[in-house]
């Protein structure tokens, strides 16, 4: 509750300071914000408290809150430099993503459908803005009309399945729904099950999952960078969150119904992440392809659900934000010097920019899932989640997949470091410095002992 | 009005279901079928109208106001979409003087 | 003979849908919504839901649609300047809605609940019970649905301000 | 324990100080290396050669997954921990003549190779075992990559897909052995101590099998390795061929031969058959190769064709051969891709028919290079022969035509390799060989240590043996006892 | 001082002297080279002198002498030890002893090359491996000298390496060597698997109870004698043999002719047990042998070049060795393995010295006349040409007729292919000694001012050798003419299989009578010929008869092991690296490559950018689990 607040508050602080033209005290104030509404996700670890019948502060909601804060905090250390040069509505936008942060945190802690829907939307309506916010720019209107149409469609998928779970159980709270479930469990109401289905279309959209990712592509590199690493990160992380509270808590008892489209799911947004991802000549677009990968393998926990699963989700979340805030980072600087983020403008990176190349090829690592680095612990987990069911067809077809994987995640490492390039030197600010080290020490950290986290949740 | 309701309860509510089920697609049609995006658009609010209704019909049905209230925060979404989709069109307009959204297909493969 | 109230009713909620989304003109369209969603309005009122009505009538009709028309009229779209999709996609689109709905309903149909509507409370839709609801339980996405408007306020002023710096 | 600990991770501080250690790197990581090797000296000294584990290291490290940081020494481990760290310092020293550019990164990466490779060779941990796998795997595509020659992104990627391919069903193997572990760690006793029905004995093999075999390489699987070897800086070709090949040998020893005894006696013949048409194969092909290091390449499928054909005839003398040829090759191919650079660094080629005369100019390259040579076609006397002659014993224990098969391999492998060795060094210098200086400094002390290793080992194998024998009948005889119960 | 003292100073001083000489091939002078190798193998030969007479005088005959463990892996126990019994002890003496004198020939004879240093550590070398060869204990250490020597006969051919095709050849050499070696190997595989031990003392006396014809006792020794045939160039490995000539004479004469070659003869004779018991491969032997003898002769006949009539000469002889093994003649073959040893290595070290006297010719068609220049030579090639003639009283009659008599014992057309071998033996080398030393000198006169007679240490070889083949017979004088058969009274010591000759005294005579009638027409025919007709043998290119061309190309051997062997391994070896390799097996894992990446290119055309689409796309989805969802509801 306090994390919301102090979040919301943060929100309007900087939005006045926006307005009495204070620009360079808006990312100090955030900072601070974000840094109290951390303070304040640790104050209420283990106190699983309920707030108002419609929020869950358990250590799942507060986990993922932590992950989120800290992801926002991060990009927004990647702001320096980055909005300044492009507009003055700097305090707009940073209460923009304050916004959306808030929903996040909604979405991770809610008890009801209604906060599940007032998260989710406050998340996307920001979203459809801060896509959109290169007024000029022909791939940031498209990105923000693309993202908007779909997200709103796919709205309406969401809500008709509330409302059909409403129609069978009566209410919306998610422990009288789960209750429902067990007290019925032999005559559950047949409007449930479109309810469910509909539901998880609505989630799936929000996620990426194929056939629902179409927007995931387009709207990731239409979008500003800097949107696009919070979209494809935090955003990405909290509709997981969403999904898990709500599949993985009331509608485990029907886990037998919607596995199977789940697999159906998992296995077409692997294949189509990956494969896809193989021939892109955009970095950019090549990492929209691979979060479409991820989000397939995070779906793992979802197939098999154990009492892992939330933790599991968790570890593969946070290895691969961090991962891809490095990647977007390093993308943010290799585009501001040469105005393009295609693969061969990281030609010869590793020459002049050892450390920058260093941490983005550590990224890249952690995000194909090479041991000792946080991806693997996250791979690992997913694999051992499914396999505790034995479905070794599915893990051997994400292992296929994962080997693709390998071949463009090596595409940028092998750019920066075995192709020759103009030998840019990129202009690294501190701030810079620190996401990136912070993010590199943290995946590596995540990658050799990942014990620190595993018993989170 | 309340003799009028009183007198609907021969209405089985599978036809609420039903109606809204239609309209619901009628919308999807017509996010289908348009290319104009402010038409589309509209068919979503169409789409989202029908929930509205199916929600209220569960609500009377279950004797539960929760389901209204609902309906508040969807109109509440809805009017912020309106304004915040209505603001992107108009910005799209300014930069491509369409609103076709078939016009919008630079970001692909 | 309310009962058939409902279905007429309903028969024009269809009807101008349909005639919403298969009007050449936009504005048409946007006549044709405003006409469907007052047979919405009709809707909940035949459902007691009283207060709903209101808003709807309010909300959608005075605002929503308002705002619609506003904008198809700043950019002079009232003409028909769409150009039409070709009739495959047309059918495909419709062809896929029809599955859609065939089996939206075919999985809705096997409810059991063909039980008719029966009014329990009739105070149910009116502004004192949702009130209740709305500012007891439901309180806090009450109030956080207000940094949703708030964002929306700020988008739509920043999408739509001309930007002095980029221009 | 401690002296485990200081093993494995010795080589990684030497990385990380290499890294920074500039224009030094190579003084550095030689000074680390050396020491290392000492270590293992030592180590080998204070081990009994029994078939009991030690110096073993026990840590819990992610106690929630059951995984625990559990590494030891037996005859086995010692073994193939005394090749790494004989052949580190070896390979670096046989580097001492190339300048190659960011040289910090360059030792740092070998470095840090061999700490993967130690932990590969001395975990008890099944994770443990997967961790070592791969870190051992991600500096050597950094060093073929960055430091390769001609294609080198390209063949890297295939490798480095290949190989991982493999290990990733060899996870998803390991990941079912854990859940079917009824105390739910990576232990390798209570892997062995698992009783599984052979179908799932059948596909455990096949998920292990295929890791290791792609990484040995075993005919079909081999198709990356002439390619990478090739392509590969010598270094790296030495680090592939010299250790990393041992990494699957030492594999199926290890983790498949006593974990799925009854897969093994179901699909050993597959697995022999394989191994031995790879013997036949690989060596055919060698005999019309142009390119030396394609042909040593091309040799060294054959070879390990051997190893692993002696390896699944689950004999004694079989295992025991691969024990020894583990070592005699890793010393052998080193020496002939040491002797290959030494001709590329000077004549930048390694065609072989641009070559020829080179005994002339440079005697001593010349004695070196024929005694690498016999002892890779395993003339008696030479490190090569031990190993053969047992591998071959050991294959003659599944059938004579096996043998005889395989034996082949002392043929052909005479063929090419003396075709190879006149060619390139023998006939009339040319205009390219007419300057060849002589080996001197340190390409003399890493050619004569490799010849006096396999004439040692050659004329006096026992100490190996018996480094080994307890541990090797100990394996043996857990596997007929499995086998036994499991009927 | 014992033989178990001794026996390890046997190898071990040629192995110093092949490390000091190696060494020091450089530094050292030539004459301290030329005394170093020359001087060690003087020393084993002095110790094998005093073992072999220390040994005659003992009631033991066998000493196993224990070195150390060499392989041991499970049952498998393989110690270097060391067996000292009659057999070896006489082994010791003609490897030691003539290798002495070929060592001290080379001293001269190699004495311009620059890699003298060089030879003579090669040559110490091989003397160490042949020791070790008879020496061993078992069949693994035998198996290091067989190799070794194997080795050394590889350096020593490709000795002058610059020469390609002496490279090849040497490489020929080693290959073939290599094909008999698996077959050996193999041999002792089944060898352990069925007695359980590789040691000659423990084997022996196992088979000793067997009854003959065991199946597995037929295939050790059909596979032993696979190695025997590399080794000793049988049919049909011996092509390696003639190529062989590349080396520096010495070598021939000390290698390729007195010892290396017989190794195999002696590893049968060691085996003689076994083989007594498989009397399946005894026929074999015994046809390979009669073939190859028969074979290798008839191509004697046309050779020019003096070294391939030898190392024809050679081959045909062991054919003969082999012939008396299958026969049964064990001692008979050994007693040849003897007399060919001092005749052969007599008849390579004058043609070396005929060859060191033309500088470096060797095609007699461009000598003749060399009698009256080179006396010595001349005088002691003749007794060893007699002697391998197998005239009476030399040496190669007795032993060649103790084969022959156990051959017609056997089967009389073994016999019959023996005197016609015997004949055309004659014929040949009459042939060359007349091409040579008789008639006018066919070369330039430039060179015949340079020819002179060889130095001392070149000729004093000679001259003992030929009295060693003059009188060499003696060793085992046959009952017939009131010798004792010494010799195979000795080997009986070394449990070599004894076989008592059935015939009558009168046949005996008549069969030798036959071979000597044979070889004195040959004599004639060959002088008539070659000295009265002065016949010089045609130029290559010159028209021959069917069956001289076949002779001449030796029967198109080589090019018949080309087409059928060597060019199909590489065509198959292209076939394998460029289609199967890199087309098929290269060609899925890239395939599987190449595929995603299509179906990546395929793929993202789905995203086709047209929201239109996309939206349609997620319609169909959610249709696809709507559809999932009713069907499950019913």
């Amino acid at each position: 509750m306090n994390i919301i607040i102090t979040i919301s508050i943060t929100a309007f602080i900087v939005l006045y300071a926006g307005l009495f033209k204070a620009n360079k005290a808006l990312l100090p104030l955030t900072v601070v914000g974000l840094l109290t509404a951390l303070g304040f996700t640790f104050c209420a670890w283990g106190g699983n408290a309920v707030h108002f019948g419609m929020m869950q502060t358990d250590n799942f909601a507060l986990a993922f809150s932590g992950v989120c804060i800290v992801g926002t905090l991060l990009i927004f250390l990647l702001t320096q430099n980055y909005f300044h040069a492009k507009s003055d509505n700097i305090a707009e936008y940073y209460t923009l993503i304050l916004f959306a942060l808030a929903g996040m945190i909604m979405m991770v802690s809610y008890k009801n459908m209604a906060m599940l829907f007032v998260g989710l939307e406050i998340m996307s309506v920001s979203l459809y803005i801060l896509a959109g916010i290169r007024k000029k720019d022909f791939a940031s209107n498209e990105a923000s009309l693309k993202y908007f149409l779909m997200g709103a469609f796919s709205t309406g998928f969401l809500l008709f399945g509330i409302t059909l779970i409403y129609g069978a159980t009566g209410s919306f709270d998610l422990d009288k729904i789960q209750a429902y479930l067990v007290n019925n469990s032999t005559s559950v109401s047949p409007i449930f099950y479109p309810g469910v289905i509909l539901m998880m279309i609505g989630l799936c959209f929000k996620i990426g999952a194929a056939p629902f990712h179409f927007w995931t592509p387009d709207v990731y590199e239409g979008a500003p960078s800097l949107i696009t690493t919070f979209m494809s990160t935090v955003v990405k992380t909290a509709g997981f969150a969403a999904f898990l509270r709500l599949f993985a808590g009331p509608l485990e008892p029907l886990h037998e119904f919607w596995v199977m489209p789940l697999i159906v799911i998992v296995c077409l947004t692997l294949f189509i992440g990956n494969v896809t991802a193989l021939f892109q000549k955009n970095f950019k677009r090549m990492l929209a392809y691979s979060s479409i990968s991820h989000a397939g393998y995070l779906l793992f926990s979802l197939i098999v659900i154990t009492k892992n699963s939330g933790n599991n989700v968790l570890v593969y979340a946070a290895a691969y934000t961090f991962a891809s805030i490095i990647a977007f980072a390093v993308l943010i600087l290799v585009k501001q010097k040469t105005g393009s983020d295609s693969f061969e403008s990281f030609n010869g990176l590793g020459k002049k920019n050892p450390l920058v190349a260093l941490c983005l090829t550590v990224a890249m690592l952690s995000l194909a899932g090479i041991p000792l680095t946080a991806g693997f612990i996250g791979k690992y987990l997913m694999f051992l989640n499914v396999m505790t069911e034995y479905k070794t067809l599915l893990v051997a077809f994400a292992i296929l997949n994962a080997l693709v994987g390998f071949y463009y995640y090596f595409r940028v490492i092998v750019a920066m470091w075995f192709k020759d390039g103009s030998e840019t030197v990129l202009s690294t600010p501190a701030q810079y410095k620190v996401v990136l080290l912070v993010s590199v020490a943290i995946t590596l950290v995540l990658g050799i002992c990942p014990a620190i986290i595993l018993n989170l949740i | 009005m309340e003799n009028l309701t009183t007198q609907m309860a021969g209405v089985p509510l599978n036809h609420y279901i039903y109606l809204s089920a239609i309209i619901f697609t009628i919308g999807v049609i017509g996010v289908l079928t348009r290319r104009n995006a402010i038409v589309i658009f509209m068919s979503v609010e169409l789409m989202l109208n029908a929930v509205n209704l199916l929600l209220t019909a569960f609500s009377v049905h279950s004797n539960d106001p929760s389901g209204q209230v609902f309906v508040f925060f969807i109109m509440a979404l809805a009017a912020a979409e309106v304004a915040v989709g209505l603001a992107i069109i108009v910005m799209v307009y300014r930069n491509t003087k369409s609103i076709d959204i078939n016009v919008l297909n630079r970001l692909k493969w | 003979m309310s009962t058939q109230v409902f279905y007429f009713v309903a028969t024009l909620s269809i009807l101008f849908s349909l005639m919403v989304i298969f009007a050449k003109n936009p504005i048409h369209s946007v006549l044709y919504l405003i006409l469907t969603f007052f047979t919405f309005t009709v809707h909940y009122v035949l459902l007691n839901a009283q207060f709903l009505a209101v808003v709807n009538f309010i909300v959608y009709m005075g605002a929503i649609m308002v705002l619609f028309l506003f904008v198809l009229m700043l950019l002079n779209l009232n003409k028909d300047t769409e150009p039409s999709k070709s009739p495959l996609i047309k059918i495909v689109g419709v062809i896929a809605g029809g599955c859609l709905i065939v089996t939206l309903i075919g999985s809705l149909k096997a409810a059991s609940i063909s039980s008719p509507l029966i009014l329990k409370n009739p105070g149910l839709g009116l502004v004192e019970n949702l009130g209740k609801e709305l500012f007891g339980p439901f309180l806090l996405p009450f109030e956080l649905s207000s940094l949703l408007l708030l964002a929306a306020m700020v988008g739509a002023v920043l999408l739509s301000k001309r930007d002095e710096v980029e221009a | 324990m401690e002296q485990l600990l200081l093993l494995i991770f010795l080589p990684l501080a030497g990385a990380i100080i290499t890294a920074f250690a500039g224009k030094s790197a190579k003084i550095v990581s030689t000074v680390f290396s050396v020491v290392s090797l000492g270590l293992a000296l030592f180590i080998a000294c204070n081990f009994i050669p029994n078939a009991s584990t030690q110096f073993e290291a026990n840590l819990p490290w992610i106690a929630d997954l059951g995984i625990n940081f559990h590494a030891g020494i037996d005859g086995i481990s010692m073994l193939v921990v005394l090749l790494t760290n004989l052949l580190i310092p070896i390979i670096i020293l046989s580097s001492y003549k190339h300048d190659y550019k960011n040289q910090a990164a360059f030792y740092a990466l070998i470095l840090f190779m061999q700490t993967g490779l130690l932990l590969v060779f001395t975990a008890l941990d099944a994770f443990l075992f997967y961790i070592g796998w791969e870190a051992a795997l991600i500096p050597i595509y950094f060093i073929c990559a960055f430091w390769g020659g001609k294609d080198r992104v390209r063949i890297n990627m295939k490798f480095f897909v290949y190989t991982i391919a493999g290990s990733l069903f060899m996870l998803m193997g390991i990941i079912y052995l854990y859940l079917q572990n009824p105390a739910h760690n990576f232990e390798i006793s209570a892997f062995y101590a698992l009783n599984l029905d052979a179908a799932q004995q059948g596909w455990i093999f096949w998920a292990f099998f295929i890791a290791f075999a792609i990484k040995m390489p075993v005919f079909p699987f081999h198709t990356w390795q002439p390619d990478t070897y090739t392509a590969a800086p010598t270094q790296g070709t030495m680090l592939l061929s010299g250790i990393m090949l041992k990494m699957g040998i030492y594999g199926v020893i290890r983790w498949l031969l006593p974990i799925v005894p009854a897969g093994v006696q179901d699909w050993s013949c597959v697995a022999i058959g394989l191994s031995i048409i790879g013997i036949v194969y690989a060596s055919l092909i060698a005999f019309t190769q142009k390119d030396a290091k394609r042909l040593v390449a091309y040799s060294s499928i054959g070879h390990v064709g051997l190893i692993s054909a002696g390896i699944f005839a689950l004999n004694q003398q079989g295992m025991q051969g691969a024990m020894v040829q583990m070592l005699s090759h890793g010393i052998n191919v080193v020496g002939l891709f040491f002797v290959l650079d030494i001709i590329f660094s000077r004549v930048k080629t390694n065609k072989i028919e641009e070559l020829g005369g080179i005994a002339k100019a440079a005697p001593q390259l010349a004695i070196t290079f024929l005694i690498i040579v016999l002892g890779t076609v395993a003339l008696p006397g030479t490190n090569g022969f031990i190993g053969e002659f047992l591998l071959l014993m050991g294959v003659y224990n599944v059938g004579i035509w096996a043998a005889a098969i395989a034996g082949l391999t002392i043929i052909f492998g005479a063929v090419y390799m003396l075709r190879m060795y006149q060619n390139v060094m023998l006939g009339k210098t040319n205009e390219l060989t007419i300057t060849f200086s002589d080996i001197q400094g340190s390409e003399k002390f890493v050619l004569y240590l490799i010849c006096a290793l396999i004439i040692v080992l050659g004329v006096y194998p026992k100490p190996l043996l018996h480094l080994t024998e307890a541990s090797v009948q100990h394996l043996l005889e857990q596997v007929n006892q499995k086998l036994t119960s499991v009927k | 001082m014992t033989i178990e003292q001794l026996i390890w100073l046997v190898p071990l001083l040629p192995f110093l002297g092949f490390v000091i000489n190696g060494l020091g091939r450089k530094s050292l002078s030539k004459g301290l080279v030329g005394i170093i190798g020359s001087g060690v193998i003087l020393a084993s030969f002095i110790i094998s002198v005093v073992i072999f007479f220390s040994l005659q005088g003992d009631t033991q005959k066998a000493h196993e002498v224990f070195l150390f463990d060499w392989i041991s892996a499970g049952a498998l126990h393989i110690p270097l030890s060391f067996l000292v019994d009659p057999l070896s002890s006489i082994m010791l003496l003609i490897i030691t002893g003539i290798g002495f004198l070929i060592h001290l020939y080379s001293t001269s004879y190699m004495h311009d090359d620059d890699g003298f240093g060089k030879f003579f550590s090669y040559l110490n070398l091989f003397v160490f491996f042949m020791l070790l060869l008879v020496l061993g204990s078992n069949y693994i250490v035998m198996f290091i000298g067989w190799e070794g020597v194997g080795l050394c006969s590889y350096l020593l051919i490709g000795f002058w390496y610059t020469n390609s095709a002496y490279a090849s050849a040497a490489k020929k050499a080693f290959v073939m060597n290599r094909i008999g070696d698996l077959g050996f190997l193999l041999g002792v595989f089944l060898i352990f698997n069925f007695f359980g031990s590789v040691e000659f003392s423990k084997i022996f006396p196992q088979a000793a109870n067997m009854l003959p014809g065991d199946n597995k006792l037929v295939l050790i020794t059909i596979l032993l004698f696979i190695g025997a045939c590399g080794k000793s160039a049988q049919l049909p490995l011996f092509t390696w043999l003639p190529d062989a000539m590349a080396g520096p004479t010495p070598v021939s004469a000390l290698i390729h002719a007195a010892t290396m070659v017989t190794a195999g003869i002696y590893m049968i004779a060691r085996s003689s047990v076994l083989f007594d018991l498989a009397p399946l491969t005894q026929h074999i032997i015994a046809i390979v042998g009669a073939a190859t003898a028969l074979i290798a002769a008839i191509i004697a006949l046309t050779q020019t070049d003096i070294k391939k009539v030898l190392a024809y000469s050679t081959v045909s002889q062991l054919g003969y060795m082999f012939l008396g093994l299958g026969v049964g003649a064990y001692t008979g073959s050994f007693f040849h393995v003897l007399t060919h040893a001092f005749f052969k290595a007599l008849l390579f070290l004058g043609a070396g010295s005929v060859i060191h006297a033309m500088h470096h010719e060797q095609d007699m068609r461009h000598m003749g006349g060399l009698k009256s220049k080179l006396k010595t030579t001349f005088a002691t090639m003749m007794i060893g040409t007699i002697a391998i003639a197998g005239l009476p009283p030399f040496s190669g009659f007795f032993s060649k007729d103790e084969i022959l008599a156990h051959a017609f014992q056997s089967s009389p057309i073994l016999w019959g292919i023996g005197v016609l071998t015997a004949f055309l033996t004659s014929f040949y080398m009459f042939r060359m000694m007349f091409l040579t030393f008789s008639g006018k000198y066919r070369g330039t006169h430039h060179a015949e001012s340079h020819i002179h007679e060889s130095p001392a240490a070149m000729t004093l070889p000679l001259v003992i050798l030929a009295v060693l083949a003059a009188i060499g017979g003696a060793i085992n004088l046959p009952h017939v003419f009131g010798g004792n058969e010494w010799l195979a009274h000795w080997l009986t010591g070394a449990g070599v299989a004894q076989h008592e000759l059935d015939l009558s005294h009168s046949t005996e005579w008549t069969l030798m009578g036959t071979s000597v009638v044979a070889a004195v027409i040959a004599l004639l025919y060959a002088y008539t010929k070659y000295v009265k007709g002065a016949h010089v043998p045609v130029a290559d290119e010159a028209p021959r008869s069917a069956l001289a061309k076949l002779s001449y190309n030796k029967f198109y051997l080589d090019e018949i092991y080309d087409f059928i062997i060597t060019k199909p391994l590489d065509i198959l070896s292209k076939f394998f690296y460029r289609i199967i390799d890199n087309k098929v097996i290269d060609g899925i894992v890239n395939g599987l490559g190449w595929s995603t990446n299509e179906a990546s290119k395929g793929l993202r055309l789905l995203q086709s950018g047209n929201v239109g689409f996309y939206l349609f796309m997620m319609v169909f989805g959610i249709i696809a689990l709507l559809i999932y969802t009713f069907s499950y509801i019913l």
